[in-house]
């Protein structure tokens, strides 16, 4: 039965053993701040709602429509759960979904599944909520194009973290990973971004309590509006770099020799000798041009909630 | 309550059914884990490590190629390797021009590709096994009692169980939208895609509304059944000096491959 | 009088092997109001499904003079309309109106059509008033109305229910009986509840483990009782 | 004889304003069947939610001679057994054992008490060979018994079922009804089905509108057909 549309589950076997554990490292740091905190914040009620939410997010990424040539839009669901459930209970509602995916159904392996809980739960959710939160006392037409934007953004960052994870582990040559990814993922980020905007709207009409000034939607921090921001703003800075001048990012990696520590063993990557897109000008265009729109966008955002802030 | 699908369990009694889960989670990750210290083209050892599957296999009475006809999953994945083929300095094997490009196939490259995608073929194999003898709940009964922090696995085992109570939901939402899906004859129906969007979003947010009050009333129950904030539970595994001596034989079949992966 | 429906020796199976429907046939007339009762598991919703093609089974399939293929399938959803047995799986937009106006939007229809038909839909169930509410707030008595309306809308030729009394109350499955009985459709309903049957339906067909058992007079039906403990069934 | 539950004069507001009990009294002797009717939204299920204190309200309530307060709640849950419409709402965990034996290791008892409770109540349910079932793969009715289970296995002292007949075949109602027929314990259901009421319950309850506007013998109340019609309901 098809159930997980989502092109990132990384398998066993194609990260190295230590970006693997890198990435399990960071991922349990983050799990364990999200169990304490929303161990406070929810309660006794916690259980429950968490254990039926992530059923939630994960029927619902069932959920598809028809675009063009036999392609789906799909739901990945991290944004989307960030902004209803708030930051933490959705990444321990994310990590739920995708060890279920890789445990049951061999969707996503178990050592990389530090790697998969970070793309595809963590990165997701801080950028959905960050961003979101940043404009949580606008207007409903602004909440919902941000929103938007914030779920785009997320797929897009998800895509951005496999590629340097299969690049560092040596799996994979960085350029053509990264433009490959991104340039896929920009699309289904459109569905991503389509659906989680008709569903907030659908419960800012008929459950608006859910997401008002009092919900457990509003609890993370300021905060998280930083980390989105920064976030986002390294997916666009990173993403142009690495599919235009791939060679400056390899370069900082080989300096800081980390990129023969997390290959571990295998020969180094040097050079390119397959410019997949040898002439790089249209890329470098095409990324310059959406970088700059998204950093607008960021920028205008990051503004806003900044200025709530101090007023 | 339909999507039988879903459970990859088979049933039946072997060796390995009967095997502590607690041991079946260890070795497969262990398996795992070894996979991924093997160095590149260690053939004799990729070879050691699909005898012990289809040991496992065997033992387990699913017959010899179970995991092998079920392991294409990760495959489609593979294409993300591919460019390894060509990226990693060495000798020339094959070039080839296409989309008027050239590639050249070295020999280093072509070794950590198949190294690559053996890894992944093997440990999806063995994690197939693992869910094919092992019920889903003792798999989260054995990592709770392997110190996973409880909530995570409750919050798992309530996704296992809601599961297939929300993708029956979703069946049938999405069978009712087909169901309407006409068309007058002679016209193009169906709508934008801007609007099948949006009709797809009202599914999620009507779908996470019923789920949301799901939770109040699942609440409610366990309320009602003097819950009280912490979760008991009970899983009347016992550990057998038998578990603990297949645990062992195979975690020092490990420690061999591992020692034949790196004989010069 | 060429049938409405007719169903000539289908079978189905699901996925994981199980064999729903191990050759049915039987046909409906224009005008005709049937029941079809059976046990849990009998086969009811997955013949139901077939009939407008959502599910695809061996066997013949024909609805008025065309046979249900592949390729005919949108216009086919056009003539059967189904309603599930659960209204919350049927009104999947926020309000009444969208989803009254699902189907004929997406049949195509020019928007002066689509409001034309909403209005005459929601009219026939008497919910005119319902138009703009939330359908997220209405009872189940209401919802099962709106379900209804969200399918006539669409001008079927067939009505196809599934269990429409379920979990209502006595008075709006009292009114639930009495719309059915004044829309002027062809339809086929199941149900396990057994006075609805006697009351609404002359026709009744009995399914058990994928196939029709029993197909003919209801009041004939009913007198059987050893025929119908046999089949999970009991006397109204 | 003292009451096992007596309720006096609650009255209960929903967060959102709506006052779903306006001012309701009544008591249940031990080994009393009762059956609670009336029209959707009338406050039956609220009722039953105050009866273990889910939902607190106004007034006062006893079971056996201890008022509810917020303090005795877990001793309370113990001796008031709530079964849920839907059972997949009950069924939380993913076998069959682990949902009947979860209220029995919450009260605190001892292991080996536990699995002595799971086993006395899935024998009374006949569901003994259901214990290392996985709960999603059950059918609507065996879930139904298993939920009873889950609820048995405290040993309460008062059953409250929620339209428990509701979506059953008629098959596995009739089985439903002799189950609940022999259990020997003081309940109180709620219920759409007329029949049922007649059938099982010596003493029924009418609820409309936040008020119970009816409590007496059953023959008698079902009988006064003007008055089941001023309240939604109707003679079986
Ligand atoms: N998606 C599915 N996959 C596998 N088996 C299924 C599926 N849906 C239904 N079945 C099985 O097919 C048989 C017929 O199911 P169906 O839902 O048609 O019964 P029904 O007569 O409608 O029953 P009910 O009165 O409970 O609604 C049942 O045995 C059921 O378990
Ligand atoms: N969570 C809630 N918030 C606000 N109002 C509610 C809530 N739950 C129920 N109500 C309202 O309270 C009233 C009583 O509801 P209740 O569920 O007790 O009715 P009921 O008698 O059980 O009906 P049914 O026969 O349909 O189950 C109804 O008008 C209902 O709309
Ligand atoms: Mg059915
Ligand atoms: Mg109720």
């Amino acid at each position: 039965m098809h159930y997980s549309p989502v092109a990132l589950h990384i398998p066993d076997g194609f990260l190295s053993l230590v970006v693997s554990l890198i990435c399990w490292a960071i991922t349990a740091v983050l799990l364990a701040m999200a169990v304490s905190r929303t161990n406070k914040s929810l309660g006794e009620k916690q259980v429950p709602l968490m254990g039926v939410m992530a059923a939630f997010i994960f029927a619902a990424q069932m959920l598809n429509f028809p675009v063009a040539g036999g392609t789906s839009g799909h739901l990945l669901g991290g944004a989307l759960a960030a902004i209803v459930l708030g930051p933490w209970a959705a990444m321990l509602v994310m990590t739920a979904v995708i060890a279920v995916q890789a445990l049951l159904f061999q969707d996503g392996g178990l050592l990389v599944m530090g790697a998969n809980i970070l793309n595809m739960g963590l990165i997701t959710a801080a950028i959905g909520y960050g961003l979101y939160r940043g404009v949580a006392n606008s207007s409903r037409n602004t909440k919902l194009a941000v929103a938007g934007v914030a779920a785009w953004l997320s797929v897009m960052a998800g895509a951005l973290a496999t590629s340097l994870q299969l690049w560092l582990s040596g799996t994979s040559n960085l350029q053509t990973v990264v433009i490959a990814m991104l340039s896929v993922h920009a699309l289904i980020g459109v569905g991503e971004a389509l659906i989680t905007v008709a569903a907030l709207a659908f419960i800012m009409q008929t459950r608006p309590d859910l997401l008002d000034e009092t919900s457990a939607s509003a609890r993370g921090g300021r905060g998280w509006v930083a980390a989105g921001v920064v976030l986002s703003l390294a997916v666009v800075l990173l993403s142009p770099l690495a599919s235009a001048f791939p060679d400056g990012l390899n370069r900082v990696a080989e300096d800081l020799g980390f990129i023969h520590i997390a290959q571990s063993g295998s020969g180094p990557l040097a050079g390119y000798s397959v410019p997949f897109f040898a002439d790089a000008s249209l890329s470098k265009i095409a990324a310059g041009m959406i970088g700059a729109l998204v950093v607008l966008a960021v920028a205008i955002i990051a503004g806003r909630g900044l200025q709530k802030k101090t007023s | 309550m339909h999507s039988d699908a879903f459970d990859r369990y088979h049933h039946g009694h072997s060796l390995i059914h009967d095997l502590d889960p607690r041991v079946k989670v260890v070795v497969t990750v262990a398996f795992i884990l070894s996979n991924a210290l093997l160095p590149d083209a260690a053939w004799l050892a990729f070879l050691l490590a699909w005898a012990f599957i289809l040991i496992a296999n065997a033992l387990s009475g699913l017959g010899l190629g179970f995991t092998f006809r079920r392991s294409f999953i990760a495959l489609p994945f593979a294409l993300a390797a591919i460019t390894a083929l060509f990226s990693i300095p060495g000798a020339p094997v094959m070039s080839f021009r296409f989309l008027m490009q050239d590639f050249t196939i070295t020999d280093a490259g072509l070794l950590r590709f198949v190294s690559i995608v053996i890894r992944s073929w093997l440990s999806v194999q063995m994690a197939i096994l693992l869910v094919a003898v092992t019920e889903f709940p003792k798999i989260v009964h054995a990592l709770n009692h392997l110190r996973v922090p409880t909530i995570l696995t409750v919050i798992i085992s309530f996704l296992y169980r809601y599961l297939f109570v929300l993708t029956d939901e979703v069946m049938r939402l999405l069978r009712a939208r087909e169901a309407r899906s006409a068309g007058a004859a002679g016209k193009r129906g169906g709508g934008s895609v801007m609007w099948r969007a949006r009709v797809v979003g009202n599914m999620a947010g009507q779908l996470f509304l019923r789920s949301y009050e799901r939770s109040d009333r699942v609440y409610n129950a366990m309320l009602a059944r003097g819950y009280k904030g912490e979760l008991m539970t009970i899983h009347p595994h016992r550990f057998q000096a038998g578990d603990l001596l297949i645990g062992l034989l195979a975690l020092v079949c490990l420690v061999l491959m591992q020692v034949a992966g790196r004989l010069p | 009088m060429t049938d409405v429906v007719s169903v000539r020796d289908l079978h189905f199976s699901y996925p994981d092997g199980h064999a729903a429907l191990r050759g049915v046939s039987f046909s409906l007339c224009a005008g005709d109001k049937v029941a079809l009762v059976g046990p849990n598991g009998a086969g009811k919703s997955t013949l139901m499904l077939q009939l407008n093609g959502i599910l695809i089974g061996r066997g013949e399939i024909a609805i008025g003079d065309m046979r249900l293929t592949r390729d005919n399938l949108p216009v086919i959803r056009g003539m059967v309309g189904l309603v599930f047995q659960n209204p919350d799986d049927q009104l999947f937009s926020p309000t009444v109106f969208e989803d009254v106006a699902f189907g004929p939007l997406h049949m195509g229809l020019p928007e002066a059509e689509v409001f034309k038909r909403v209005d005459a839909a929601l009219e026939s169930v008497r919910m005119t008033s319902y138009r703009d509410r939330l359908s997220h707030h209405l009872s189940v008595g209401e919802k099962k109305r709106i379900a209804i309306a969200t399918v006539l809308s669409m001008n079927p030729s067939v009505l196809i229910l599934d269990e429409p009394s379920a979990g209502l109350d006595p008075r709006a499955r009292r009114r639930l009986i009495n719309l059915l009985r004044e829309l002027p459709i062809t339809m086929l309903v199941s149900t396990h509840d057994m006075k609805l049957v006697e009351e609404l339906f002359p026709r009744t067909i009995v399914m058990d483990e994928g196939l029709i058992v029993a197909d003919g007079v209801t009041k004939e039906i009913l007198e059987d009782e050893t025929f119908l403990n046999a089949h999970g069934l009991e006397k109204p």
